[in-house]
C-alpha cells in the first residue's frame, strides 16, 4: 500500500502561514522584543524546510523556483550593503540611522536602516538553509 | 479575602500544577505502557492535554496579572493542538511501516494483511535490528 | 573618516559573493578577483603611509566610542601584513587563473579565496578580541571549503582532521574569550590591555593569557603542529600557498599582538613558555624537514620552522626581535608562498611527489630552477635575500637578551632549511634530466609571471630592506610599546 | 505560596522530561525515541510557559509557540525518516 | 457563504464612511460589522444559502467537540496508566469512512486520533479507509465506531 | 660612484650581463671577454699598492639598510689589499687558463658567470668594514662555490661534494654570524675598524670570548681547517681551474683573511692564540698526512691545501701573541709569525695555483688523474713536468723558491715562541715546532710522490696508446706566470714585503706604531741556524720516509675505514636523517586521535600547569545565585545525557541525546533570562539534529570503540583533566570581581541605538560588525556545503590536482 | 548556581573531549557539539547568572542581566552551527570516498 501523505499535507497547509507569519513577526519585532534577522531567517527557513519534508524536492522546486544560493548571496550584498552604505555618507562604517517617515496610509513609522540590515541576515540564513539541507538531500 | 482576580490566578495557577500532574503520569506511562503503539496514546492525549492545560493557565494568568492576552500564547495553543494528532499518527504509521511489532497479546491486526500481506511469516523483528537497519 | 581602513575586509567579501552571481563567466571572476585584490593593495598601502604621518588610526563601526563598539585599528604592524598577504595573494591569483582548472573555478574558487583574504586581514586589523574570533572563523569556513576543494580521497580525508582540530582550537579560544571576558569584563584589546595593567596581571590573568597562546598557538602551529603536514599538503597548489602564506601567519600575529598589547606583563611566565614551544617547534620542524622524502613533508615542515623561528622574535622581546620577527613575517608570507608553488609546479611537471624521482629539471626549465634556488637562499636566510634581515635582527635581540639556546636553535635550523631544500634542488634540479622532450610540458605564463613576480619580491625584500625599514620599526616601537596602542584607542 | 506551587509544577515537569529521556535513550525502537522527544519538546513548552510567569516577563512567549513548530517538523521529519530512510525526498509519490 | 462575509465587511465599511468621522476609529468598523450581521441574518433567506455565522458556530461546535474529546481521552489514559495491573488487548481494525476531500478526511483523523484508545495509523490511498490502533480493541472498537457517525456529522457541518 | 665601490660591483655586472646577452655573446669569445675584468681590476688595484704601502687607507661608505647600521663601507688596508691582488691576480690568470681548459660544448656562460659571481663576492668580504655586509659576501662565496662545484650536475659526485661543501660553509658562516651579532651587541657598531679602536671596552665582556670562538668556526670551516676540512677534497669535483681558484688561491684564504683580520680584536686571548695555533697544526698535520695516502693527483693538492692552510693558520695563531703582549721593542719579534703567515698566504697562491693548472694539463691530456696510472709523463710534457717540479719544490720548501723562504721563517716562528711563558707556552709549547717538523717532512714527501709518480718511471701502455702530447700553449701560460713567480719571489722578496706586506701588517697590528719595524727583510740565507737544521732534517728524513713508503703506509689502515671523519660525517647525516624520520613517523603517524592528545596534554600540562604554578585559584560560593530543585534536576539531566551519549550505541541515540542537551541548554537560557538566545538555540539546535541525522544516516553505523581498555581509561584521565582545568579556572574566574562590566553601557539601547531589546541592539548596532560576519560566515559555509557536494573529484580533466 | 554550571561546564567538557579522543568520526562529531554547548553555557555564566531581569527595556525597569554575553553567544551559535554543517558534510563524504570511519583507519596507508 502506498503511504497516503493527506493528512500531514493538509494540516502543514494550514500551519505554513502560522509559522510563516511568525518569522515576519519576529523578524520585525526583533529590535524591541526577541527575535531578529537571524531567527526570524531561521523560522521563515524551517518553513520552507517544511515544504520540502512534506512534499519533495521536485515540487517544491517548481512552486519555489529560487537559486538558494543566490538568496543567500542577496542577503548577504543587503546585509554588507547597508553597512557600506554609510560610507557614502561620510559617516563611519555600518553607521545605522533611522528616523520617522510619515507614509501615506500606514501613518508615521519607525523606519531604520537596521532593518534593512536585518532582512540581509534573514535572506541569508533562509538561503544557506535550504541550500544546506538540499544539497544534502540531493546528494544520493 | 479572594477577589476575581485572585481566584482567577489561582485557577491558572492549579491549572498548571495540574498540567504538570498529568504530564508526569503521561510520562510514567511512556514508561510503562508495553510497545510504541500504545504510548503513543499517552503521548499524542495526555501529554498535548497537560501542555495545553498548562499553556491556558498562563494565558489566563498573564490576563489577569498583567492584563496581557497573549495571541502568542493562544496561537501556540492551537498549534500543538492542530499538531499533536498529527505527530502521534506520522509515528505510529512510520512504525509500522518499519517493522515494529505490536506488544505481545495484542488482537487483531487488520493493517497486517495489506501491508505485509504476501509475507509468510509475521514480522519478527526485535527492537535490535531495528535500530540496526536504522 | 577612516573608513578606508575596513575596505580591506568588505571589498573582498562584497566581491565574493558577487562572484557568485558571476558563477559561470570564468574569465570575468578572474577579472573581478584580480582588480579586487589590486585595490586591496593599494588601499593597504595608501593606509600604510597614513599611519607613518598620522599615527595609529582607527575605525569605531557604527561611530561607537571603544570600549562599547568594535572597531579597526591599523598601525604598521597589522597594515604591512595586509600589505604583504594582500600581494601575494594578488600573485598567487596569477597562479590560479592559469592553474586552477574551470571545473574548479566554476565551484566558487575565487569566492572562497576572496572570503579567506576578508578573514586574514580583518584578523589583522580588528581590535576587539570576539571580533578577532568572528574574523579567525571567516578565515577558517573559507580554508575548510578550499583543503578539500580537490575532492579526492586525500583532501577530504586530511581536510577533515583540519576542520576537527580547528574546531576544537577553535572551541578553546572562545572558553579563553570566555574567561578573559568574566575577569576582566571587556572585549576592546586596548582597553583589556589597560585593565590588565592596572591590576599588574596577576595570576588569573595570566592563566587566561596562557590560554590564549595555546590557541594561537594551534593556529600558528606552534609546537601543536600535527594537523598542518597533513592539511598543507592535499590542496590545489595555490591553496597551499595561500595556506602556508596566510594561515599560520595569522596565527603568529595573533601571539605578537595578545603578548605584546594585552599581556605583557609577566613576561617570564609567558615569553618563557613561547620560548620553549618556539624551541620544540623548531627541534620537531627540523627532524621532520630532515625526515622528509617527499617535497611536501619537507615544505610543511619548513613552515613549521618559519612559524619557530619568528616566535622566537617574540619570546625574545626586545626591540630589535621584534623588528626581526615583523621583517621575517613579512618574508616567510612571501617566500611560503613561493615554495609551494614551486614545488606545486614540480609536481605538476613531473607527476611526482619524492625528490629523488625527479630530476634535471633545471636544464629544461631554467628560470624556474633558478627561481627555486634563490628561494631557497632567502630561506635559508642567506643574504642579501628577504630572509637575512630578519635572521639578524631576530638573532641580535636573542642575544642581547641573553636567549643563547633559542639563538642557537634558530640560527641552527636555518642550516637545517638549507639543507633539506638543497636535497630537493640537487636531487631533482640537477642532475640528468628524466623528462623526454615530447613530455615536456610548457609552464603556463601566468605561473611564470608569478613565480617571477615573487622572486623579485624576496630580492626586493633583501636588498631593499631599507625601503620598508620605517614602517618596521615604527611597527616594532608600537608593540614594545603598547601605550602608543592603547592611548591612541582609548584617548581621544 | 503561588511560586511555590509554580516551582513544583516546574519540578515535576522536570521529572516528567527525565522520565521521557530514559524513554528515548532507552527505546527500544526509533519511534519510541520520536514519540518521547515530541513529548519532551511539549513539556518543554509547559516548563517555559511556567518559568515566564515565574519570572514575570512575556519574553519567552515566542519561545513557547516557536518549540511547538519545531517539535512538529521534528517529529515530522524523524517519522519520515523511519519510515523511508530519507528526509526530503526527490521525487513526489515514489 | 464567503460572499455574505464579503458583504458584512462592505457594510461595516459603509457604516464606517458614513459616521464621517476625522480620524476613523476601529470601533466603528465594528460597530458596523455588528450592525451588517443583524441586516444579513434578516436577509439571508433571499441568498437561499445558510446565515453564515451559523457555519462558525458549527466550527466553534467541532472545536468544542475536539476538546472535549481531548479531555477525555486524556484522562482515560492517565488512568490506565495508573491502572495497577494493565489488562489491555491493543490491536489494529478498519474504518470506511464517507467523508470526501482532504479537508474533511483529515479533520477526522485528527479526531479520531484525539479520540480515547484510538490512533489513526494510515489512511488508504483511496483516502477512505482509516487503520486505526486501539488501546484496547474491544473497549476502543465499538466506542469509536459509535463515536464516528456524530464527528463525520460535525465536520459536514463546516465543510458541506 | 668611487672605485672601490666600482671593483666590487663590476664582477657581478658583467654576471648579469653575461646570463643576459648569452645568446648573443658567442662562447668562443666569452672568456676573454670575461677575462678583461680581473685583469683590468688587477691592474686597477696595483695602483693602490704604493699609496698603501704609504700608510693610506681608503674607507667609503654607501647606505644600504641605515635604519639598522647595515652599511657598505668599503675598507681598503695592506690586508684586504693583498687578499685583492690575489684574486683578481690569480682569478685573471685561471680565466685565461679556462679558456684553453674548458671545453666549447660545456655551457660556459653559466661557468663565468659563476666564476666573477665569486670574484665579486671576494672582493667584497675583503673590502667590506661592515660585518654583516662582509657576511653577506661571504655566503655568497659559499653559494658560487657551491655552483661550481656542481658545474657537472649530472655527476652524482659533484652534486654530493657541493652539498657537502656548501652545508659545511654555510654553516661555519651561521656561526660565524652569531660572532658577529655579539660582537654588535657588546660594541654597538658593525664596523670591524670602531670595533678595533674600541676593543679595550668589550674585551672583558662576557660574550667576548663565545664571539671569538664562533668567528674562529665560520674562519675554520671556509678555510678547510681540521675537522672541517672534509668538505674540500670532494670539492675538487669542480673543474680544475675552480680547484686553482677558488679551493686552493682565494675562498679558503677567506678564513685566513678573517682570522687576520680579527687579530687585533682577539690576538691578546689565549683562547684565540692555543686555538688559531693547535687548529692550524693539527690540520698542518693531518692534511699532509693524508695528502701521502692519496692516489688522486688531485686529491693529494687537496690535502696539501688543507695542511698548507693550515700551517697558514697556526702562523697566524703564533703572531696574535704579540698583541697580547702589547707593543715594545722585544714584542715586535712574535709578529713575525704573522709576516710569514702574509708571505705564505701570497706563496701558496703562486705554487699551489701552478700545481693545480699542472695537473689540470696531465688530467685534460692523459685522462686520468690517477698516479697509480701515471708515470714517465716527463718526457712527453716536459712544460707541465718544469711546472710540476718547480711548485711542489716550492711547497716542499726548497731554494730556490719562494716557498723555502716562508717556510723556513715558520720554523722560526715555531721555535721563536718557545721563549715565551705566557699561555701556559712553557708547558705544552715544544709540541708546536715538533708537530711542524714532522708536518713538513710528510708535505715533502708528498711533493717527491707529486712528481715522482706522475713524471718519473716508465708510461703506462694504456697512457701510450692514447698518444699523449704537451698541452697547448695557452693552458701552459698561467702556470708559467704562476712559477715564474715562485721563482721571482724567491729573488725579491722585500719588494713584497715592503709593498705589500708592511701594510698589511699594519692592518694586523694597530696599535704598533711602526709598520716597518715588523717588516724584516727576508732573505734566504741566515747562516747556521735551527730553522735550516729543521728544513735538512725535512729533506733527509723526507727522502728515507718516501723511499720506505711502502713499508710503512700500513700504518693508514690502523684508521678503520668506518671512523674516518668523511665516515662520521656521512654517518651523522645519516642517523640524523634516519633518527629524524623514524622519530617523526611516530608521532606524526596521521591518526587524528593522537594529534587530539597531544594537544589536550599540551593544554593541560601548560594551562593547568601555569595555573596551579601561580596559584590563581580561588572560590567563594556564597556570592553564588540560589539554586532551584528543578533547575538541579535539569543539571542532573544533563549530565545523565551528557553521560548517555559515551556509552550511545546507535548513531539515532547519539543525536537524539545530543538534540536533548541542546534544548537543555536553551532552557538554561530561559532560566537565565536570556530569550534571544533560547529560541535561537532552539531553532538551531533542532536545524542541527536534522543536520545530524540526515548526514549520519550516510555514514556507518555506530560501532563500539576498538580501543583497549588501557586506551579508554588513558582517555577518560586526560578529559578529565581537560574538563576540571576549565571548571577550576571557571570558578576562579567566576571570583574574580575587579571589574565593572561595559555592558551597563548598552543598557541605555532606546536613547542610543533605539532599541528596547538589548541583545539585539547590540547585535544590530553596537556589535553589528560580528553580526555581519556571522553572515558572511553563515553563508561560505552554505556554499561550502554545496561545493564539498557537487565537486566530487574528477577522473581525468582540470589541472594540478589530479596529479596528487 | 554559577558554581553548579562550572562543574556541568567541565563534565560537558569532559565528555566532549573523551569523545572527541575517539576513533569513530560520529562520536568526534559529537564531541564537538557537546564542546558548542558547554562553551555557551560558559559564556553565559561569566555575565553573572540570574542578576537581572530580562535584557529588554520594555519588561522591566532593571537592573538587567548583562547582555553583552548574550550577544556574543548568539554570534557563537551561529558560527558553531555553520561549522556543524560543514563538518557534518565533509565527514560524509569522507566517509564515502575513504570507505572507513575510524581515525586510526584514515590516514596514509604505507602502501598507498
Ligand atoms: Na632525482
Ligand atoms: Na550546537
Amino acid at each position: 500500500m502506498k503511504i497516503n501523505d493527506v493528512i500531514l499535507r493538509t494540516v502543514v497547509k494550514g500551519v505554513i502561514f502560522i509559522i510563516l507569519t511568525l518569522g515576519v513577526y519576529l523578524f520585525f519585532s526583533g529590535h524591541n522584543a526577541p527575535g531578529g534577522g537571524f531567527i526570524g531567517g531561521l523560522v521563515l527557513g524551517s518553513a520552507i524546510v517544511l515544504l520540502y519534508i512534506t512534499y519533495d524536492l521536485e515540487t517544491v522546486h517548481k512552486k519555489m523556483p529560487f537559486d538558494f544560493k543566490k538568496v543567500a548571496a542577496l542577503g548577504v550584498l543587503l546585509a554588507t550593503g547597508t553597512a557600506v552604505g554609510s560610507i557614502l555618507f561620510d559617516a563611519p562604517f555600518l553607521s545605522q540611522t533611522d528616523g520617522y517617515f510619515n507614509i501615506p496610509i500606514l501613518g508615521e513609522k519607525h523606519l531604520t536602516t537596521v532593518t534593512i540590515f536585518e532582512a540581509g541576515v534573514a535572506l541569508t540564513v533562509i538561503g544557506t538553509l535550504v541550500t544546506i539541507i538540499l544539497s544534502i538531500g540531493e546528494d544520493e | 479575602m479572594l477577589n476575581v482576580k485572585e481566584i482567577l490566578e489561582w485557577i491558572a495557577v492549579l491549572s498548571v500544577l495540574l498540567a504538570s500532574i498529568i504530564s508526569m503520569i503521561s510520562a510514567f506511562g511512556m514508561i510503562r505502557l508495553p510497545d510504541v503503539y500504545t504510548r503513543s496514546h499517552a503521548a499524542t492525549k495526555s501529554s498535548t492535554m497537560a501542555v495545553l492545560a498548562c499553556l491556558s493557565g498562563a494565558f489566563i494568568y498573564f490576563w489577569v496579572h498583567d492584563g496581557y492576552v497573549s495571541v502568542r500564547l493562544i496561537l501556540g495553543i492551537v498549534f500543538v493542538f492542530i499538531t499533536a494528532p498529527v505527530s502521534g499518527h506520522l509515528v505510529t504509521r512510520a512504525a509500522y511501516r518499519a517493522r515494529v511489532p505490536l506488544a505481545e497479546g495484542s488482537g487483531d491486526d487488520a493493517l497486517k494483511p495489506v501491508l505485509f500481506g504476501d509475507e509468510q511469516t509475521s514480522p519478527t523483528i526485535t527492537a535490535d535490528n531495528v535500530d540496526k537497519h536504522e | 573618516m577612516n573608513n578606508l581602513i575596513v575596505l580591506p575586509l568588505i571589498i573582498p567579501i562584497i566581491t565574493a559573493v558577487v562572484l557568485v552571481f558571476l558563477r559561470d563567466q570564468i574569465v570575468l571572476q578572474r577579472i573581478i578577483s584580480f582588480v579586487t585584490m589590486g585595490f586591496v593593495c593599494i588601499v593597504s598601502f595608501i593606509l600604510l603611509n597614513i599611519v607613518q604621518t598620522e599615527g595609529i588610526i582607527r575605525l569605531d563601526f557604527s561611530g561607537w566610542m571603544p570600549p562599547f563598539g568594535i572597531l579597526f585599528v591599523a598601525d604598521s604592524f597589522s597594515l604591512l601584513l595586509v600589505l604583504t598577504s594582500s600581494i601575494v595573494t594578488l600573485i598567487c591569483l596569477l597562479y590560479a587563473f592559469s592553474m586552477m582548472g574551470q571545473r574548479y573555478e566554476k565551484m566558487f574558487f575565487y569566492p572562497f579565496v576572496l572570503f579567506l583574504v576578508a578573514g586574514v586581514n580583518g584578523s589583522f586589523l580588528t581590535g576587539d578580541i570576539f571580533n578577532l574570533f568572528v574574523c579567525f572563523e571567516v578565515m577558517l569556513l573559507a580554508s575548510y571549503v578550499l583543503v578539500a576543494f580537490g575532492g579526492g580521497k586525500r583532501q577530504l580525508r586530511e581536510s577533515l582532521k583540519y576542520v576537527l582540530i580547528n574546531v576544537v582550537a577553535s572551541w578553546m579560544f572562545l572558553v579563553a574569550l570566555a574567561f578573559l571576558y568574566g575577569s576582566v569584563k571587556t572585549l576592546n584589546m586596548a582597553h583589556i590591555a589597560q585593565r590588565v595593567a592596572e591590576v599588574g596581571q596577576d595570576p588569573l590573568i595570566t592563566t587566561v593569557a596562557i590560554l590564549f597562546l595555546i590557541v594561537f598557538s594551534l593556529k600558528a602551529g606552534l609546537l601543536l603542529f600535527f594537523w598542518l603536514p597533513g592539511s598543507y599538503s592535499v590542496p590545489p597548489t595555490v591553496v597551499q600557498a595561500l595556506f602556508a602564506a596566510l594561515l599560520t601567519k595569522v596565527g603568529i600575529y595573533a601571539l605578537i599582538r595578545t603578548f605584546t598589547l594585552m599581556f605583557p606583563l609577566q613576561q617570564e611566565v609567558t615569553h618563557t613558555i613561547i620560548g620553549i614551544m618556539a624551541g620544540l617547534t623548531i627541534i620537531a620542524g627540523c627532524m621532520g624537514a630532515l625526515a622528509g622524502r617527499d617535497v611536501y613533508t619537507i615544505a610543511t615542515y619548513n613552515v613549521i620552522i618559519g612559524t619557530g623561528f619568528i616566535l622566537i622574535g617574540l619570546a625574545v622581546g626586545t626591540e630589535s626581535a621584534m623588528a626581526g620577527a615583523i621583517y621575517y613575517l613579512i618574508h616567510d608570507i612571501v617566500a611560503k608562498a613561493l615554495l609551494f608553488l614551486l614545488i606545486g609546479m614540480m609536481i605538476y611537471l613531473t607527476g611526482e611527489t619524492v625528490v629523488k624521482k625527479m630530476s634535471g629539471l633545471i636544464q629544461i626549465y631554467p628560470i624556474f630552477g633558478w627561481i627555486y634556488f634563490i628561494l631557497m637562499l632567502a630561506l635559508a636566510g642567506i643574504p642579501p635575500f628577504s630572509g637575512f634581515i630578519g635572521k639578524v635582527l631576530i638573532g641580535q635581540g636573542a642575544i642581547e637578551a641573553h636567549s643563547y639556546i633559542l639563538l642557537a636553535l634558530g640560527f641552527a635550523s636555518s642550516i637545517i632549511v638549507l639543507y633539506s631544500l638543497l636535497r630537493i634542488f640537487l636531487a631533482s634540479f640537477f642532475g640528468e634530466t628524466t623528462i623526454s622532450p615530447e613530455d615536456k610540458k610548457p609552464i603556463p605564463k601566468g605561473a611564470y609571471t608569478s613565480f617571477i613576480l615573487l622572486a623579485i619580491s624576496i630580492i626586493y625584500l633583501g636588498i631593499g630592506a631599507e625601503s620598508i625599514a620605517v614602517y618596521v620599526k615604527d611597527a616594532a616601537e608600537t608593540l614594545m610599546n603598547p601605550s602608543i596602542y592603547i592611548d591612541a584607542i582609548l584617548k581621544g | 505560596m503561588k511560586e511555590t506551587i509554580l516551582l513544583l509544577a516546574l519540578t515535576f515537569f522536570m521529572i516528567a522530561i527525565g522520565l521521557l529521556l530514559y524513554r528515548s535513550i532507552v527505546g527500544p525502537t526509533m519511534p519510541d525515541r520520536a514519540i518521547a522527544l515530541d513529548t519532551i519538546g511539549v513539556n518543554i513548552i509547559s516548563a517555559i510557559a511556567i518559568v515566564s510567569i515565574i519570572l514575570s516577563t512575556t519574553a519567552f512567549l515566542e519561545a513557547i509557540l516557536i518549540l511547538g513548530i519545531l517539535a512538529f517538523i521534528g517529529t515530522i521529519a524523524f517519522s519520515k525518516y523511519i519510515e523511508r530512510g530519507v528526509i526530503v525526498e526527490r521525487k513526489g509519490d515514489s | 457563504m464567503f460572499g455574505q462575509f464579503l458583504l458584512n465587511l462592505f457594510i461595516a465599511l459603509l457604516w464606517l464612511l458614513l459616521m464621517d468621522e476625522p480620524i476613523p476609529q476601529l470601533t466603528t468598523f465594528f460597530t458596523g460589522f455588528v450592525v451588517g450581521i443583524g441586516i444579513l441574518y434578516v436577509m439571508h433567506r433571499f441568498f437561499g444559502t445558510q446565515f453564515y455565522l451559523r457555519k462558525l458556530a458549527k466550527i466553534i461546535y467541532l472545536i468544542l467537540l475536539f476538546i472535549k474529546e481531548l479531555m477525555t481521552s486524556g484522562f482515560v489514559v492517565t488512568r490506565q496508566v495508573l491502572t495497577p495491573n494493565l489488562q489491555i488487548t491493543p490491536g489494529i481494525f478498519t474504518y470506511q469512512t464517507s467523508l470526501k476531500g482532504e479537508w474533511e478526511v483529515t479533520a477526522l483523523a485528527l479526531l479520531l486520533t484525539l479520540t480515547p484508545g484510538s490512533v489513526v495509523m494510515e489512511v488508504s490511498e483511496s483516502g477512505d479507509v482509516f487503520y486505526i490502533h486501539a488501546m484496547d480493541i474491544e473497549d476502543s472498537k465499538e466506542s469509536v465506531i459509535r463515536s464516528i457517525g456524530k464527528f463525520e456529522k460535525a465536520i459536514m457541518e463546516v465543510t458541506r | 660612484m668611487t672605485i672601490d665601490f666600482a671593483i666590487i660591483l663590476i664582477p657581478f655586472i658583467m654576471a648579469a650581463l653575461i646570463l643576459l646577452f648569452n645568446k648573443q655573446l658567442r662562447k668562443k669569445y666569452l672568456g676573454w671577454i670575461v677575462l678583461i675584468i680581473p685583469v683590468s681590476l688587477f691592474l686597477i688595484l696595483t695602483t693602490y699598492i704604493p699609496r698603501i704601502a704609504n700608510g693610506e687607507t681608503y674607507t667609503h661608505t654607501y647606505e644600504w639598510i641605515p635604519a639598522f647600521n647595515l652599511n657598505f663601507t668599503t675598507y681598503i688596508d695592506g690586508l684586504s689589499l693583498i687578499l685583492s691582488l690575489l684574486i683578481t691576480g690569480v682569478g685573471s690568470l685561471v680565466i685565461l687558463y679556462s679558456i684553453f681548459y674548458l671545453s666549447m660544448k660545456e655551457s660556459l656562460h653559466h661557468f663565468y658567470c659563476y666564476l666573477l659571481l665569486f670574484m665579486g663576492a671576494m672582493l667584497g668580504v675583503v673590502f667590506s668594514d661592515n660585518l654583516m655586509v662582509l657576511y653577506a659576501f661571504w655566503e655568497l662565496t659559499s653559494v658560487s662555490s657551491f655552483l661550481l662545484i656542481a658545474f657537472w650536475h649530472h655527476r652524482k659526485a659533484s652534486r654530493a661534494g657541493a652539498r657537502k661543501s656548501m652545508t659545511i660553509t654555510v654553516s661555519g658562516g651561521v656561526s660565524m654570524l652569531t660572532g658577529f651579532l655579539m660582537l654588535y651587541v657588546m660594541s654597538g657598531t658593525f664596523s670591524i675598524r670602531e670595533i678595533i679602536a674600541n676593543v679595550e671596552k668589550i674585551s672583558e665582556h662576557s660574550l667576548f670570548i663565545p664571539a671569538l670562538i664562533l668567528i674562529l668556526l665560520g674562519a675554520f670551516t671556509k678555510s678547510a681547517q681540521f675537522p672541517f676540512h672534509i668538505w674540500l677534497p670532494d670539492a675538487m669535483e669542480a673543474p680544475t681551474p675552480v680547484s686553482a681558484y677558488l679551493h686552493s688561491a682565494t675562498m679558503v684564504k677567506a678564513g685566513i683573511y678573517l682570522v687576520a683580520r680579527f687579530t687585533p680584536v682577539f690576538g691578546g686571548e689565549m683562547v684565540w692564540f692555543w686555538t688559531v695555533t693547535g687548529v692550524g697544526l693539527i690540520t698542518l698535520f693531518w692534511g699532509s698526512f693524508n695528502a701521502v695516502r692519496q692516489t688522486d693527483l688531485k686529491a693529494i693538492l687537496a690535502f696539501s691545501t688543507v695542511s698548507q692552510l693550515g700551517l697558514i693558520m697556526s702562523l697566524l695563531g703564533l703572531g696574535s701573541v704579540a698583541v697580547h703582549l702589547g707593543y715594545s721593542a722585544d714584542t715586535v719579534i712574535y709578529t713575525q709569525a704573522t709576516f710569514a703567515a702574509l708571505f705564505h698566504l701570497i706563496n701558496h697562491s703562486t705554487f699551489k695555483g701552478a700545481l693545480f693548472m699542472m695537473v689540470g694539463i696531465v688530467d685534460h691530456e692523459i685522462g686520468t688523474r690517477d698516479i697509480r696510472r701515471l708515470g714517465g709523463l716527463m718526457s712527453i710534457m716536459p712544460f707541465t713536468f718544469t711546472i710540476a717540479v718547480i711548485g711542489s719544490f716550492s711547497m716542499a720548501g726548497l731554494p730556490p723558491f719562494n716557498g723555502f723562504l716562508s717556510k723556513e721563517m715558520f720554523f722560526a716562528a715555531t721555535v721563536k715562541i718557545l721563549q715565551l711563558d705566557v699561555f701556559s707556552i712553557e708547558s705544552t709549547g715544544i709540541l708546536i715546532p715538533l708537530i711542524a717538523w714532522v708536518a713538513s717532512i710528510l708535505t715533502f714527501v708528498y711533493c717527491i710522490i707529486i712528481v715522482n709518480r706522475t713524471f718519473l718511471g716508465k708510461i703506462k701502455p694504456d697512457i701510450q696508446e692514447k698518444n699523449p702530447h704537451e698541452a697547448p700553449l695557452g693552458m701552459l701560460i698561467s702556470p708559467f706566470i704562476l712559477i715564474t713567480l715562485v721563482i721571482a719571489i724567491f729573488f725579491f722578496p722585500n719588494l713584497l714585503g715592503e709593498y705589500i706586506l708592511k701594510p698589511a701588517m699594519a692592518s694586523v697590528y694597530p696599535t704598533f706604531p711602526s709598520a716597518a719595524e715588523m717588516t724584516p727583510h727576508i732573505s734566504a740565507w741566515h747562516g747556521f741556524n735551527i730553522e735550516l737544521l729543521m728544513t735538512i732534517g725535512v729533506i733527509v728524513l723526507g727522502i728515507v720516509l718516501y723511499r720506505l713508503l711502502k713499508y710503512w703506509k700500513k700504518i693508514y689502515r690502523i684508521f678503520p675505514q668506518n671512523w674516518t671523519l668523511n665516515a662520521i660525517y656521512e654517518r651523522v647525516i645519516t642517523t640524523s636523517e634516519n633518527v629524524s624520520e623514524s622519530i617523526t613517523n611516530r608521532y606524526m603517524n596521521g591518526k587524528l586521535t593522537h594529534y587530539f592528545i597531544y594537544i589536550y596534554i599540551s593544554f593541560v600540562v601548560i594551562v593547568a600547569g601555569t595555573f596551579v604554578a601561580l596559584d590563581a585559584f580561588s572560590w567563594n560560593p556564597r556570592l553564588d545565585a540560589p539554586v532551584e530543585t528543578y533547575e538541579l534536576l535539569l543539571v542532573f539531566i544533563m549530565i545523565f545525557t551528557a553521560i548517555g551519549l559515551v556509552f550511545a550505541k546507535s548513531r539515532i541515540t547519539s543525536v537524539l541525546l545530543n538534540g536533548v542537551l541542546g534544548y537543555s541548554v536553551a532552557f538554561f537560557f530561559v532560566i537565565f533570562r536570556a530569550p534571544d538566545l533560547a529560541l535561537t538555540q532552539l531553532v538551531v539546535e533542532s536545524v542541527t539534529t536534522a543536520l545530524f541525522l540526515i548526514c549520519f544516516k550516510h555514514l556507518g553505523a555506530l560501532k563500539p570503540e576498538p580501543s583497549s581498555k588501557r586506551v579508554k581509561v588513558s582517555n577518560g584521565v586526560i578529559s578529565i583533566l581537560v574538563g576540571a582545568t576549565v571548571t577550576l579556572i571557571g570558578l576562579a574566574v567566576v571570583n574574580y570581581e575587579k571589574f565593572e562590566t561595559i555592558s551597563t553601557y548598552f543598557e541605555n539601547s532606546y536613547e542610543l541605538a533605539g532599541g528596547k531589546n538589548i541583545v539585539n541592539t547590540i547585535l544590530g548596532d553596537f556589535r553589528a560588525f560580528d553580526t555581519m560576519l556571522e553572515v558572511v560566515v553563515l553563508f561560505i559555509a552554505g556554499l561550502g556545503v554545496y561545493t564539498l557536494i557537487n565537486l566530487k573529484a574528477a577522473k581525468k580533466e582540470g589541472a594540478d590536482i589530479e596529479n596528487k | 548556581m554559577e558554581s553548579l554550571i562550572m562543574i556541568l561546564v567541565g563534565i560537558l567538557a569532559s565528555v566532549g573531549t573523551y569523545l572527541i579522543l575517539s576513533r569513530n568520526i560520529i562520536r568526534v562529531i559529537l564531541g564537538t557539539a557537546i564542546y558548542s554547548h558547554a562553551v555557551h553555557l560558559l559564556i553565559l555564566t561569566m555575565g553573572g547568572l540570574k542578576k537581572g531581569d530580562v535584557p529588554i527595556l520594555s519588561q522591566s525597569e532593571g537592573p538587567f542581566t548583562d547582555a553583552l554575553p548574550q550577544a556574543l553567544i548568539l554570534t557563537a551559535i551561529v558560527i558553531s552551527f555553520a561549522t556543524t554543517a560543514l563538518l557534518l558534510v565533509l565527514a560524509y563524504r569522507t566517509y564515502k570516498t575513504n570507505g572507513s570511519d575510524d581515525f586510526h583507519e584514515l590516514r596514509e596507508m604505507p602502501d598507498e
